[in-house]
């Protein structure tokens, strides 16, 4: 009798210590977003200024494109491109279903790029004029100009394909307590700051060939979490309240590869550290002093020291894996003190003796704007002391990373530092076009002859080839102005727990995204 | 009671006010015109007018402060600029998550002060004494952001013994509650002693021990209970400190809260998220008062008797 | 207050063992805080980026920040903004408070009322965020946290003084004054307010503590001192994210923090001993 | 001898401020102790209830033997079975007496509760009765009353009701009326005086107003600077006191006749204890002070026609 009610009470507390030990049961996992996708306002790709990864697993867009930068079929099967770059026709794959229950048609294509045209993000489809639905499952995109970058923008997750009808209805509130795609995951909850919670789309059967899992996902359920703090997240994983981390910051590489649970994998980075540089205010309306603060700022040094080695130097604007990014060596921007101390004493800023320099009296001290996550507030310390070096005498101000956009397009700064994340060449035009002062262009630059070549770029290019040698001069040509200095290329570090996750071999695309979470599964 | 319950609620009326019009004004003191407090830089025009003709901030003062107020009494506490959403929303995804934190925090601090405090006063001047005033000497004098950081650093990490941050499930509250409750344990055991040895000191006291009742039962029974009645009002007062000086902790945890939506609505320059929490606040720290009476009039027969 | 009525207490606060070890310590601080420039081997801005994370060693005793910056160098700079910062936001905010709250005491009417209602207001508010909230307003920087702080507290100390005044001003030798024909001014300035003057330092003594700790947490919030000049709390902020690597840059600054701080209130004991005002003082 | 009290000394700390004390009270019996304040009166109350360890004092040396048995010796568990059941305390402030946020019913039935074993109704019950004895209106209605509600006279009832509770042998009630108005002070003196004879409780009668002592005591204890001055029947003191601080005492009653004002009051005041003189320490304020008072402490004995004094020139009936 008392044995018997001994091994319940045993059994009992055993039962009790498993579930303790085990915090997600099933198909389920915990994911921390990468800290530069935190903060997202709701899940409205149309209207969207950021998006994270939970947006590709909602959203699927109609082509994908893969890490070595090919594009790949999606929700459409295969499309057609008019020899004179004037039209594209989309074949959309037969029986794909939104979450709530509509099918995907040509006419919904047609109504969702009309969204565009209001939000922000239109930039994405101002090439197109229109969209005519031939039959049901034929999109025919018509175009103002040869496009070829149409593909890209329609694999970006900012084109992840909505139910407009929804968009429409639901106003302001969509994106937030409901969102409506075709992906392999629904929206299960979205606390703004905190998570996300997805759950499995059991009707799923259209996935990209690039996703090894045919049918449904393999997870069940997944929660994404939003940590500012990278050590918080970092603690996490280790303590085996997360599974997995979409960033990890370099600092914490070789601590992840001494825990024998972790796993690390590198994917090339999509993303350069720079500080733009406002061309219209003083003292940087001089190009001698841009280009010396540009100079000042010791790329090596910060690779090995900040970052751990990890990733690589950026010498100009575009990450190394685009082709553009290959502009004349004799204008890439590096390290050289001695030149832009040479080319300051020739704007007439002399040395003083407190290590500032001045001219006519005023000392040569500027505002050095950035954003309040560590990483930018370590690197911006950096930077101020490299300026200091050469007699620059930068006072920081930090911004909340939500707000600091909102500030920017007063154009009151003078430098910045920052980081963009993007793996195409027209983040040149972005950031540079004379039209977005402000913000995206930070730096205020408005050349004549940046914006003749920049119309080139964009709307003049009829092939691949000839987009590529159009972008790569008006790259060529903004970075010999110097309206920023560039500093870093990351690599995209992610963890996981490797005793609970499986992790496809390799990653498909250029980063984390719905393609390969649908072949993620939890060790049973 | 409820004739004084309504005099009392009466009398919070005015300091509502009070704390509505400085919360109003903030918007004002701030520098730069308010409408760009409650747009994003570089909004277009149509939407700039929405938001005056909305706040009325192109009519006095007194005008747009009645819009606002009307529009708050009605659970309207404005837009959030950051993120689009109604405020409301924001808050009532915060509150839960703060309350849960205070009370938590509250009923650990008081229950954890009133026993330091009760032995400290027992061994008055003795080493219990001694060490518990020591202790709380050095508990509410270490700075909570870095008292949490030591608690993560050692019960999170090195014994993985609770969650690092987040706010899921209880056990993600413990090192919280430890870093907020630690300084407000160091509060209610100095209270509590002082308000023991108060009471302990009173003639009553002395009739109680000739009437032979026993030491204990004197101390807890009657002393305590005498000594409660200005813990209570301290820790009544202190309703607010819970909730908006655990912004740190929230930080450090990074735990949703009222606290920390008003940190971000600061750093964010969202003003009417700072508006809400700061309202929220203020009613959290003038309920506390009330609280605080009502359980001093419910504790001491004097207090309801000058109630009438 | 005369220099032999201050003295005395200090005297007499420093002959306990608690008091004298607590005074040498503030002691210490200040006084390397002054000679920082003679006592450091390093600058505190001078980054040299491949020293970074040092631990503790005998090159530098407390380790390296993650610029290789020596930590100890910066704790001493670090306790001249953080003591100037405190110190002199309560010092005005002790002299605004006692202005204030005596006028309120002695006037009593309306203005009392007022002050009173304002006092009241701000006093139920906790005091870190009183500072957040005028930090937003007035812009981070050491500026904007002296202002912080120094509002943050006035509340206190406007109460206390005018709980003293009230008291004092009905006791006859002010009767006495009045009816000779004393100013206002003068029975004030002459009478209550060194009256009220030993209550309210030592609140403001053990104040100033307390701002150390609020100043050190607006700096963990970025919002005090700005780079590179050090305060315990902006180290403290940037080391919280180096938790693991490096946790001495927390740690050795956190240290710095409590430790003067706990001596500040032992101090303030051991005069609010001498001084023999009651120890109620601490919950007012 | 229901309490005898034997060269009790009192001590707290280093200080002794009441020392070598004697008295003695049978049931039935009334006795006054009588002296200035600051003489040490409640000490004794203190040292008979063993209550001294509250204010941190402690008995010396000396005994204090109640009904045979040793107070001082007695484990204080063992002497708390004593308090409120078999010596009672009726306490010098009325107002401050009662615990003031606990109705008075249960401040009174826990005495009969806790030593009399009896159950709630019945220690109620008891309650009651024992305030209707006292002459209390509405009784009933008045156990569910808080103290703040009740006039003075009405608390002190409460509070010799509730020293009545246990049905104790000794009353010790410190300075019972000092807070009350003159006509409620008769009555409660009256009270007590009465519960005495007719209860034959011994009633250890703590003040400093000899006119109290006149109207109740059988016997007098005058104490001064913690040390006993005289004692004797209540009569013979009245009659001829034989120590020259007795006949300033008796000068201090108001009498019918006298002028108004003039009270012959004792010049200076009551030494505190770390300023006690050497020698006899009533020899500041005595008028017949003389070398020997300064220079060693009169014995405490036995004299002649009754009764104990301590002083070098005693007074002659003819003197008085």
């Amino acid at each position: 009798m008392f044995a018997r009610i001994r091994t319940s009470i045993l059994a009992a507390s055993v039962s009790a210590a498993a579930l303790m030990t085990l915090p997600a049961a099933g198909q389920e996992a915990t994911f921390v977003l990468s800290t530069n996708e935190v903060g997202i306002p709701n899940y409205n790709p149309v209207m969207a200024v950021n998006t994270n990864t939970a947006f590709s697993m909602i959203y699927d867009t109609l082509v994908a494109q893969d890490a070595d930068l090919s594009f790949h079929p999606f929700l459409a099967e295969s499309w057609d491109e008019a020899p004179d770059g004037m039209s594209w026709v989309f074949h959309l794959k037969p029986g794909v279903k939104f979450h709530n229950g509509k099918p995907l048609t040509a006419a919904v294509i047609a109504k969702w790029i009309e969204l565009f045209r209001k939000s922000e993000n239109s930039y994405m489809v101002d090439a197109v004029d229109r969209v005519e639905a031939v039959d049901d499952l034929t999109a025919k995109f018509v175009m103002k100009h040869p496009e070829p970058n149409l593909l890209f923008n329609l694999s970006s997750s900012f084109m992840g394909v909505p139910d407009p009808d929804a968009i429409t209805e639901m106003g302001d509130n969509y994106g937030i307590s409901e969102a409506v795609g075709t992906g392999p995951f629904k929206l299960e909850s979205f606390t703004l700051g905190q998570e996300t919670v997805l759950v499995r789309n059991d009707d799923y059967a259209w996935e990209s060939p690039l996703s090894a899992n045919k049918g449904p996902a393999k997870l069940e359920r997944i929660t994404f979490r939003e940590m500012a703090e990278d050590s918080t997240a970092f603690l996490e994983l280790k303590s085996g309240g997360v599974d997995a981390l979409l960033s990890v910051p370099t600092d914490y590489i070789d601590q992840i590869k001494a825990e024998p649970t972790l796993a690390l994998f590198s994917i090339p980075g999509q993303e350069v550290y720079y500080m733009p540089i406002n061309v219209t205010r003083e003292p940087f309306t001089d190009i001698k002093v841009r280009q010396a603060a540009a100079l000042a700022i010791n790329q090596k040094e910060i690779l090995e020291n900040v970052f751990g080695g990890h990733g690589a130097v950026a010498n100009n604007f575009l990450i190394s894996a685009l082709p553009e990014s290959k502009i004349d060596p004799s204008l890439d921007i590096s390290y050289d003190p001695a030149k832009a101390n040479a080319l300051l004493d020739e704007a007439g800023w002399k040395m003083g003796a407190d290590g500032v320099r001045a001219k006519d009296g005023k000392p040569l001290s500027v505002a050095l704007w950035t954003q309040s996550d560590s990483i930018f507030r370590r690197l911006t310390e950096v930077v101020q002391a490299q300026l200091k070096a050469v007699g620059i005498d930068a006072k920081i101000t930090t911004f909340d990373s939500s707000t600091i956009r909102d500030q920017y397009k007063a154009g009151e700064q003078q430098l910045a530092v920052r980081s963009y994340f993007w793996n195409n060449a027209d983040i040149v035009d972005w950031f540079f076009g004379g039209d977005r002062l402000g913000y995206p262009n930070i730096s205020m630059f408005n050349d004549p002859k940046a914006e003749e070549l920049r119309d080139k770029a964009m709307k003049g290019s009829k092939t691949q080839d000839e987009r590529v040698q159009n972008f790569t001069a008006y790259h060529a040509y903004v970075t010999s102005q110097f309206p920023y200095a560039p500093i870093y290329q990351p690599e995209q570090n992610m963890a996981y727990n490797k005793d609970r996750l499986v992790m496809p071999d390799r990653i498909h695309g250029t980063s984390v995204t719905g393609v390969d979470m649908v072949d993620v599964s939890v060790k049973e | 009671m409820p004739g004084f319950l309504i005099r009392r609620v009466l009398l919070l009326l005015p300091v509502f006010l009070a704390v509505s019009v400085v919360i109003f004004l903030i918007l004002h003191l701030i520098p730069g015109d308010p409408v760009d407090n409650l747009v994003k830089v570089g909004t277009p025009a149509a939407k700039r007018a929405e938001i005056t003709a909305r706040y009325g901030l192109d009519r006095p003062l007194v005008v747009q402060y009645g819009i606002w107020l009307w529009a708050v009494m009605h659970g309207d506490l404005g837009t959030s600029i950051v993120t689009h959403r109604p405020v409301a929303s924001l808050i009532g995804q915060a509150l839960p998550h703060s309350l849960a934190l205070g009370g938590a925090a509250l009923a650990f601090s008081s229950a954890l002060g009133i026993l330091l405090g009760v032995v400290a006063a027992a061994w008055r001047d003795r080493w219990p004494d001694q060490i518990i005033m020591g202790g709380v000497l050095v508990g509410s004098t270490l700075p909570s952001f870095w008292l949490g950081l030591l608690l993560i650093l050692a019960f999170a990490v090195q014994l993985g013994w609770f969650p690092v941050s987040g706010a899921r499930g209880w056990d993600s509250l413990i090192l919280p509650v430890l870093t907020i409750g630690l300084g407000g344990t160091a509060l209610v055991a100095r209270v509590t002693r002082v308000a023991m040895i108060e009471a302990g000191g009173r003639d009553f006291v002395m009739l109680l021990h000739a009437k032979g009742l026993p030491p204990g039962r004197i101390r807890l029974r009657h002393v305590l209970r005498h000594a409660l009645i200005p813990v209570v009002t301290i820790l009544a007062l202190r309703i607010g400190w819970i909730l908006g000086g655990a912004v740190t902790v929230e930080y450090v945890f990074a735990r949703p809260g009222l606290g920390s939506t008003l940190i971000k609505g600061l750093n964010q320059h969202d003003y009417p998220v700072v508006q809400a929490c700061l309202l929220m606040l203020a009613v959290a720290v003038m309920l506390g008062t009330l609280l605080g009476d009502v359980v001093q009039a419910l504790m001491d027969p004097r207090v309801r008797g000058a109630l009438g | 207050m005369s220099l032999r009525r201050t003295l005395g207490p200090v005297r007499s606060a420093l002959a306990t063992r608690k008091g004298a070890l607590a005074g040498l310590w503030l002691a210490l601080v200040v006084v390397v805080a002054v000679l920082a420039p003679l006592l450091t081997p390093y600058a505190y801005d001078i980054q040299s980026l491949p020293d970074a994370f040092r631990p503790p060693a005998a090159t530098h005793w407390l380790g390296t920040d993650e610029f290789g910056r020596d930590l100890l160098t910066r704790i001493i700079y670090g306790a001249r903004t953080s003591l100037s910062v405190s110190v002199v936001s309560i010092a005005v905010s002790v002299l605004a408070g006692m202005i204030l709250g005596a006028a309120a005491g002695y006037f009593g009417g309306r203005l009392d009322q007022a002050v009173t209602v304002v006092v009241d207001l701000t006093w139920s508010f906790p005091e870190i965020l009183v500072a957040l909230i005028l930090v937003a307003i007035i812009g981070p920087g050491v500026t904007g946290t002296m202002v912080a702080i120094g509002v943050a507290y006035l509340a206190q100390f406007t109460r206390l003084t005018r709980a003293q005044i009230m008291t004092i001003r009905s006791e006859t030798y002010i009767e006495a004054a009045r009816s000779l024909g004393a100013s206002d001014g003068f029975i004030l300035a002459r009478h209550l307010l060194p009256n009220a003057l030993g209550p309210v330092l030592i609140a403001g003594m053990l104040a100033t503590g307390d701002a150390i700790i609020l100043e050190a947490t607006l700096g963990f919030f970025g919002l005090g001192a700005q780079p590179p000049l050090p305060s315990w709390g902006a180290m403290m902020s940037s080391g919280s994210g180096l938790l693991f690597k490096a946790p001495w840059i927390i740690l050795f600054p956190g240290l710095a923090v409590a430790t003067t701080v706990i001596a500040i209130n032992l101090f303030g004991d051991a005069l609010i001993h001498a001084l023999d005002i009651k120890t109620r003082l601490r919950e007012a | 001898m229901l309490l005898s009290v034997e060269n009790l000394s009192v001590a707290i700390g280093p200080v002794e401020p009441l020392s070598g004390l004697s008295l003695a009270l049978d049931r039935g019996e009334i006795l006054g102790l009588v002296g200035e304040s600051g003489s040490g009166k409640s000490l004794t109350a203190l040292a008979v209830t063993g209550l001294l360890p509250l204010i941190g004092g402690r008995v010396s040396s000396g005994s204090v033997s109640f009904d045979g048995v040793d107070l001082c010796r007695l484990p204080e568990a063992d002497l708390r079975g004593y308090r409120g059941r078999r010596i009672a305390f009726v306490t010098q402030n009325p107002m401050t007496a009662l615990d003031p946020i606990q109705r008075i019913g249960d401040q009174v039935d826990v005495v009969a509760r806790l030593h009399l074993g009896l159950g709630k109704a019945a220690a109620r019950a008891r309650t009651v009765d024992l305030l209707a004895s006292l002459r209390i209106p509405e009784a009933a209605a008045i156990c569910d009353a808080f103290p703040h509600q009740l006039s003075g006279g009405m608390k002190q009832r409460i509070v010799i009701a509730m020293a009545l509770a246990g049905d104790p042998d000794l009353i010790i009630a410190d300075e019972p009326t000092t807070a009350l108005d003159v006509t409620v002070q008769a009555q409660i003196i009256h009270l007590l005086g009465q519960l005495a004879r007719d209860r034959g409780l011994g009633l250890l009668l703590i003040t400093h107003d000899m006119g109290v002592v006149a109207q109740v005591c059988d016997k007098v204890a005058v104490l001064y600077a913690g040390r006993l001055a005289e004692t004797r029947e209540v009569g013979q003191l009245f009659a001829a006191p034989a120590h020259p601080y007795t006949r300033a005492l008796i000068g201090c009653i108001p009498r019918e006749g006298m002028a108004p004002g003039s009270l012959s009051g004792i010049p200076g005041a009551v030494p505190s204890v770390a300023t006690y003189p050497g020698g006899c320490r009533f020899h500041p304020r005595c008028p017949r002070a003389a070398e020997p008072c300064r220079a060693a402490p009169p014995p405490f004995a036995a004299r002649p026609g009754g009764g104990m004094l301590a002083c070098h020139f005693p007074l002659e009936p003819a003197d008085a």
